[in-house]
């Protein structure tokens, strides 16, 4: 890190319970420019609520987001939820702040999803040219009369370059359900490349790939940070690719952090070992 | 007291009224429950059941036409489902909403065929057609029996889905029908019990509704349908006490505004009166809250 | 290749109805074709319903027409014997579907058209009948939008502005009543209209009138009656179709206050709900077999007619009853021959002209057509239900009281 | 390349249509000469306005997955705005007979029609009032689209359902009556004669709906068809869309309307029921949910099945034998069984989602593979 650390992510306290039941318990992190954070724990302990939380999905309970230095999401228990509340720092925020997830996405953030969520009629170069539609300057009067020529060429054009990264670029025009596994995943990280993020979240990105396609994967994570300035935050369960990559490393366990750090000191935490153990590195 | 005599009659259309549309919109609400699907065709379901009884009484005595109608209408229920419904169990919502549409749409083809499109007088049931004096009003038996004999049959169904093993499965299969199926409940017999309910149900309910309103035409069924169903939104679809409630509302509110003289507005209010539930609360008064799932 | 499979077989299906639909019409074709070689040929028209909310009735009117054209099957024109061709359509009684029928008629080349049971239908059609120079005569549509500011349509019943006033008159000449309850059915012009004018009437003769409106679809009618108990009405005055009165009368019957409407109401669906719970029942109708001896043995025809033929008894709802609408089509189709005649000719524009000039004699009435195309009939009938023989009887021939 | 294509794509929708025209001006000389084939001109004018409503409502239903019924109703308001506003001045009294002939007082197809010329002015005047139409119905989805397009899948198709049941009580109200006319039909209005017409008209506004669904607007549109959850996360803001989908499916439903009403010459509320809704959702899954080639086709069939070919079934006299299976009212049961067999075992309609120009383009390159494998 040359230049003086700025984070482009924090997360205060934020709690997220589901009826009786807390799926993420007073979490806080940071995650800093230009870094790549990984989040990891155990099936269950709640990772993919977390972000969830954080690109808008679900409002949090109690607690707080802020991006860019800025707050954008805020809440404490209302309503029914004053009573059922479980979680901590009860009466600290006072706020309701709760953008939807389009709103996030524009101020820079995009997501990948665990469980892929491509537009299934569409093809590959659509896929992602839809996620450009976000940053259009055109209208609809002139998105209709085509009065937007030049953007919707630059559009395709940049569209393609990102493809080409991806190496999906031969198969622009099939359908992106008839793609196999490995290259759906990249289809999904292209299509949030092509919102311009400046934090980019990744939901097991590797999950269901071979320890080819994981080690590709590594690399090219790294290389795109480069090439677009990028923050990376993850979730992954293959440690090889965590360990390689991060920066830095938060541990969920129950919904609750139970460790913070680099690989290193992760690596030989004992409740972070006490939580995976007995389960072999590829769980 | 003269107030009372005023009001008197407009109460009971009114819940006479509302104990049809809950026998209508119980069957609404239970394949709703199981499927999630608006079954549109049910309306004309009920219609059909008052043409069969029609022309069953010009060929047998009573005693035998109002069980060869329910059983005709169950028969007809399980039909539908099993050729309209079934083969779409995997496809999208919208395409089982639209072949009950379908179903809708050549029932009421159907009926015009066969009926020519004349309005046919429904036979009179001798228990329930004569007159009775209620608190110095006049009024058709069928006026005060509906109901009673709604709120039994409720109950007999309350019983049914709480207490008996297939409404054990009915439940399990509304609550969730992946895991249902995983755990051995033949979800497709479940589906049919519960459209032989619903159909029975129907069939009853015409036989009350067409005592008191006695001119059956192919398209009669599709306003108390229509009604019925916003009855069950409007009580929580899903929720049995739900749809009950949600019918007599409806069923008394609709006689109030007819006797201020809104009678234009009448079904106007209904829909109003739906979309205002639909946007406050929209899982109805007694409908159960559903988690968030994502 | 199943989507194939399914995109063949679709089109295979839509071709072969395509030659099924030509082939028939080819048919229907074939027959005029043969016109042309031997005998003379003069089509008419007949715009009616035989399916949708007015199908019964309309299937009455269209047996008038085929019963008159069993009579009268041949024209003269110009010395020259023509075969007269009925060429029947079906408008669904639905404004758009009635469009496509009339354009059909146009397409047909048909002289003159008849029709059609409902005056929305008849209004829609009419623009298309003036624009292709083809004069039509309303049988059973009593609305006066079908004929005002419509040059080429005519009709050979009375107006509602008429029948209203006629039944406000009888409402005070029979029942002597003060407050009459108007029952219309909203969104049908038919039933407000009439409503609007018997309301005019009954007020210019010192009455009252509290009136309400029934939703399309509705079925019950307990509401209306309790209306009207309230405001102590001496008649209800229930202009509407046959589905909506049988279910009104069957809920009026026990209120005991007798029911007033317009012709709609002559009809075997009134007699049965009638019947059935005993409610007092009086209507306008156009036709009274009793009225002329032309009446008497139009009854007697008919009905032997109807016996003749299984399918002709079907249509007319399975009884040998002889409806109002039966009557005014056999009249509306005389009047067209007698203006074929009188113009000697089967171009529309000149029929149009004569028919301005017919005057015949009809078993309902006297048939004169003034300048906007509307016969002047001061007298209607009033029939009623007697609930114990199960039948009509004829109440009284109603006038207006100067 | 990509403006090419766009010019390409623009020449190409006008020559279609214009060939369409053409075409339509030899189906009224073959209607007219040939015998038989009476029914083609009503049938074609009813395909051209049907379709462009059909395609309207695939552009709510099939490409944003918005599952509406309420499309009767703006078609109500579209068909009632135009008729209102383009009856003769001289011909209102006779229209609004009870009502002393209304309290609008000028038409605007007459007024233009007086200051720019009979012809050329009263068909300026008369586009600009189903333009007019569409507007008051987009205006009028824009109400109706703030509460209830946060409803979700059936719940939203019941309460738009139920909002055309209110616009059509609200148009029959007595006390609007002087401008409605209530319950009473309007007429006399100025309306298109030729079939040509019909075609140019309803074929620009299915222009200007597949200028809009092939733009990135489109796109948005079916990315959240496709995954509504995707398309938020990528930035794609689904209130403000859905919205903006359903006021252009009503705008082209309510000029659609007004087209209608020009069709029928006579437009009456009542007439616009939920079944005239449904009819047009079942054209529209004919045709293909998501095609709208597939619309127009499915429109076609439907109007032709409806109406023409299959007559014979309802007359009695075609019976063959003892069989007393053929009389009025049979069409309407097979024509349902069709529809049926359409939904149930054809579930993706005609074209599925696609368009005729990708059959053609499908079919061309396996007779040239066919070709280069020889």
């Amino acid at each position: 890190m040359s230049e003086s650390v700025k984070n482009v992510l924090r997360v205060e306290n934020a709690t997220m319970q589901f009826g009786g039941v807390v799926a993420v318990d007073n979490l806080s992190l940071e995650v800093n420019q230009g870094e790549i954070v990984s989040l990891i724990g155990p099936n269950g302990a709640g990772k993919t609520t977390a972000f969830n939380v954080i690109t808008g999905v679900y409002q949090p309970t109690n607690g707080c987001v802020w991006f860019d230095e800025k707050k954008i999401i805020e809440n404490y228990p209302r309503g029914k939820m004053k009573k059922l509340y479980q979680g901590q720092n009860a009466g600290k925020y006072t706020e309701t702040l709760s953008p939807s997830p389009d709103k996030i996405t524009q101020l820079g953030m995009a997501r990948t999803f665990q469980n892929i969520r491509l537009w299934k009629g569409q093809s590959v170069l659509d896929n992602v040219r839809i996620a450009m539609h976000c940053r259009r300057t055109s209208n609809l009067l002139t998105a209709t009369f085509r009065l937007n020529a030049k953007e919707e060429e630059a559009q395709t054009k940049e569209a393609l370059e990102l493809l080409e990264l991806l190496g999906l670029a031969h198969v622009k025009d099939e359908l992106s359900t008839s793609l196999p596994y490995g290259q759906q995943r990249h289809l999904e990280i292209a299509r949030a490349l092509a919102t311009h993020p400046k934090l980019l979240l990744l939901d097991e990105p590797a999950a269901g790939m071979n320890p080819q396609e994981t080690d590709e994967l590594t690399a090219f994570i790294g290389r795109i940070r480069q090439q677009f300035h990028l923050t990376v935050f993850l979730i992954e369960h293959h440690m090889d690719l965590v360990m390689d990559i991060s920066d830095r490393i938060y541990v969920l366990d129950f919904g609750k952090l139970i460790a913070a750090g680099t690989p290193d000191v992760i690596q030989n935490d004992q409740k972070v070992i006490d939580a995976y153990l007995g389960v072999s590195e590829d769980a | 007291m003269e107030l009372f005599q005023k009001i008197l009659p407009t109460l009971l259309s009114g819940i006479s009224a509302g104990g049809q549309y809950a026998l209508i919109a119980l069957g609404y609400t239970m394949v709703y429950g199981i499927l999630r699907l608006i079954n549109f065709a049910h309306g004309d379901i009920f219609t059909v059941a008052g043409f069969v009884m029609f022309y069953a009484i010009t060929a047998m005595p009573l005693y035998l036409a109002i069980p060869f109608t329910i059983l005709v209408t169950v028969l007809l229920g399980f039909t539908v489902e099993r050729v309209a419904y079934k083969p779409l169990r995997s496809a999208p919502r919208m395409s089982v909403m639209i072949s009950a549409i379908g179903v809708s749409y050549l029932l009421q083809n159907l009926m015009w065929y066969v009926t020519g499109g004349q309005a046919q007088q429904y036979p009179s049931i001798p228990w329930i057609s004569g007159k009775v004096m209620v608190l110095g009003v006049e009024t058709k038996v069928v006026t005060v029996i509906t109901p009673f004999l709604t709120v039994i049959l409720i109950l007999l169904l309350v019983f049914l889905t709480k207490r008996t093993k297939v409404g054990l499965a009915m439940r399990a299969a509304a609550k969730d029908f992946e895991t249902a199926r995983l755990m051995g409940i033949k979800i497709d017999g479940v589906i049919s019990v519960t459209f032989v309910i619903g159909s029975f149900l129907a069939a009853v309910g015409s036989m009350l509704f067409f005592t008191n309103y006695s001119t059956v035409s192919p398209t009669v069924g599709m306003m108390p349908g229509l009604k019925a169903f916003v009855a069950a939104v409007f009580g929580g679809i899903g929720s049995i006490p739900g749809a009950v409630v949600g019918a007599f509302i409806i069923g008394i509110c609709e006689n109030i505004i007819r006797s201020l003289g809104w009678s234009t507005f009448s079904d106007a209010f209904t829909f109003a009166l739906l979309i205002v539930v639909l946007c406050v609360k929209p899982t109805g008064l007694f409908g159960e809250k559903l988690e968030e799932k994502v | 290749m199943k989507k194939v499979f399914a995109l063949v077989l679709t089109l295979a299906m839509a071709l072969s109805l395509v030659a099924c639909g030509s082939g028939n019409n080819g048919g229907s074709g074939d027959e005029s074709g043969s016109g042309d070689g031997g005998e003379k040929v003069v089509k008419i028209g007949v715009y009616e319903p035989s399916s949708g909310a007015n199908g019964a009735g309309g299937k009455k009117e269209v047996l008038g027409i085929e019963y008159a054209n069993s009579i009268a099957p041949t024209v003269e024109i110009g010395g020259e014997e023509y075969t007269v061709e009925l060429v029947i359509v079906d408008n669904q009684s639905e404004n758009d579907k009635g469009v496509s029928a009339a354009q059909q008629l146009v397409q047909e080349g048909v002289s003159i058209a008849l029709g059609s049971y409902g005056s929305g239908v008849s209004m829609a059609a009419a623009p298309i009948f003036e624009e292709a120079g083809i004069p039509a005569i309303g049988c059973s549509c009593t609305n006066p939008g079908v004929t005002l500011g419509n040059p080429y349509y005519f009709r050979v019943c009375y107006l509602d502005p008429f029948q209203g006033s006629v039944l406000a008159n009888l409402a005070v000449d029979e029942f002597q009543a003060d407050v009459a309850y108007v029952f219309t059915e909203l969104g049908d012009d038919y039933s407000v209209g009439l409503g609007e004018y018997f309301t005019q009437e009954f007020e210019r003769l010192g009455g009252t009138v509290v009136a309400d409106q029934n939703p399309a679809g509705n079925t019950d009618m307990s509401g209306f009656i309790n209306a009207a108990k309230a405001a102590n009405a001496d008649v209800i005055f229930a202009p509407s179709s046959t589905t909506v009165a049988s279910l009104l009368i069957d809920q009026a019957a026990s209120a005991g206050i007798p029911l007033i409407a317009g012709d709609t109401w002559d009809d075997a669906v009134i007699l049965q709900a009638a019947t059935k719970s005993g409610a007092k029942v009086y209507f306008s109708t156009f036709y009274d077999e009793g009225a002329s001896d032309e009446a008497a043995a139009f009854m007697n025809g008919f009905k032997g007619w109807l016996g003749e033929n299984d399918d002709k008894m079907t249509n007319n709802g399975g009884t040998d009853t002889v409806s109002a609408v039966s009557a005014l089509g056999y009249d509306a189709y005389m009047v067209a021959l007698e203006a074929i005649k009188a113009a000697g000719s089967t171009d529309g524009d000149a029929i149009r002209d004569a028919l301005a000039g017919v005057t015949y004699t009809g078993v309902t009435g006297d048939v004169v057509f003034d300048e906007e195309g509307d016969v002047d009939k001061n007298i209607i009938f009033i029939k009623g239900v007697d609930a114990e023989k199960g039948a009509f009887y004829s109440v009284k021939e109603q006038g207006l009281a100067e | 390349m990509k403006k090419q294509n766009n010019l390409k794509t623009l020449l190409v929708t006008l020559v279609t249509i214009a060939v369409f025209a053409v075409l339509s001006v030899g189906a009224e000389a073959v209607a007219g000469n040939v015998d038989g084939m009476s029914m083609l001109v009503p049938v074609l004018k009813k395909t051209a306005v049907y379709s462009l409503i059909a395609v309207s409502m695939n552009l709510l239903n099939g490409f944003t997955g918005l599952f509406s019924l309420g499309h009767a109703g703006f078609m109500l308001v579209g068909a009632y705005t135009y008729a209102i506003l383009s009856i003769p001045v001289a011909k209102r009294a006779g229209v609004y007979q009870y009502y002393d002939g209304g309290v609008v007082q000028f038409s605007i197809p007459e007024t233009f029609g007086n200051l720019m010329g009979e012809s050329v002015g009263t068909v300026i005047g008369m586009l600009l009032t189903l333009v007019i139409s569409g507007l008051i119905a987009a205006f009028l989805a824009w109400l109706i689209g703030l509460p209830v397009l946060r409803l979700k899948s059936d719940y939203l198709a019941i309460a738009t359902l139920g909002f055309a049941e209110i616009i059509r009580t609200f148009i029959q109200y007595e006390g609007f009556a002087p401008l409605t006319n209530g319950s009473n039909t309007l007429r006399q209005y100025a309306s298109f004669k030729s079939l040509y017409a019909y075609v140019i008209v309803a074929g620009l506004c299915i222009a200007v709906i597949v200028l809009i669904v092939n733009s990135t607007y489109g796109r948005a549109f079916k990315a959240i068809r496709d995954d509504e959850i995707a398309a938020e996360a990528m930035g794609i803001n689904l209130a403000k869309h859905k919205m903006m989908s359903f006021i252009i499916s009503s705008f082209f439903a309510g000029f659609g309307g007004g087209l209608m009403a020009m069709y029928m010459a006579s437009v009456q509320a009542k007439s616009f029921t939920v079944s005239m809704t449904y009819e047009i959702l079942l054209i529209v899954v004919i045709g293909g949910i998501g095609s709208i080639t597939g619309s127009i086709i499915g429109t076609f069939l439907f109007v032709g099945c409806s109406e023409w070919w299959l007559r014979f079934l309802d007359e009695s006299a075609n019976n063959i034998g003892g069989l007393k299976l053929l009389a009025p009212g049979f069409r309407m049961v097979v024509f349902s069984i069709f529809v049926m067999i359409i939904v149930l075992f054809f579930r993706r309609g005609i074209m599925g989602t696609h368009e005729l120009p990708d059959v053609f383009r499908f079919l061309r390159k396996k007779i040239k593979g066919k070709g280069a494998a020889k």
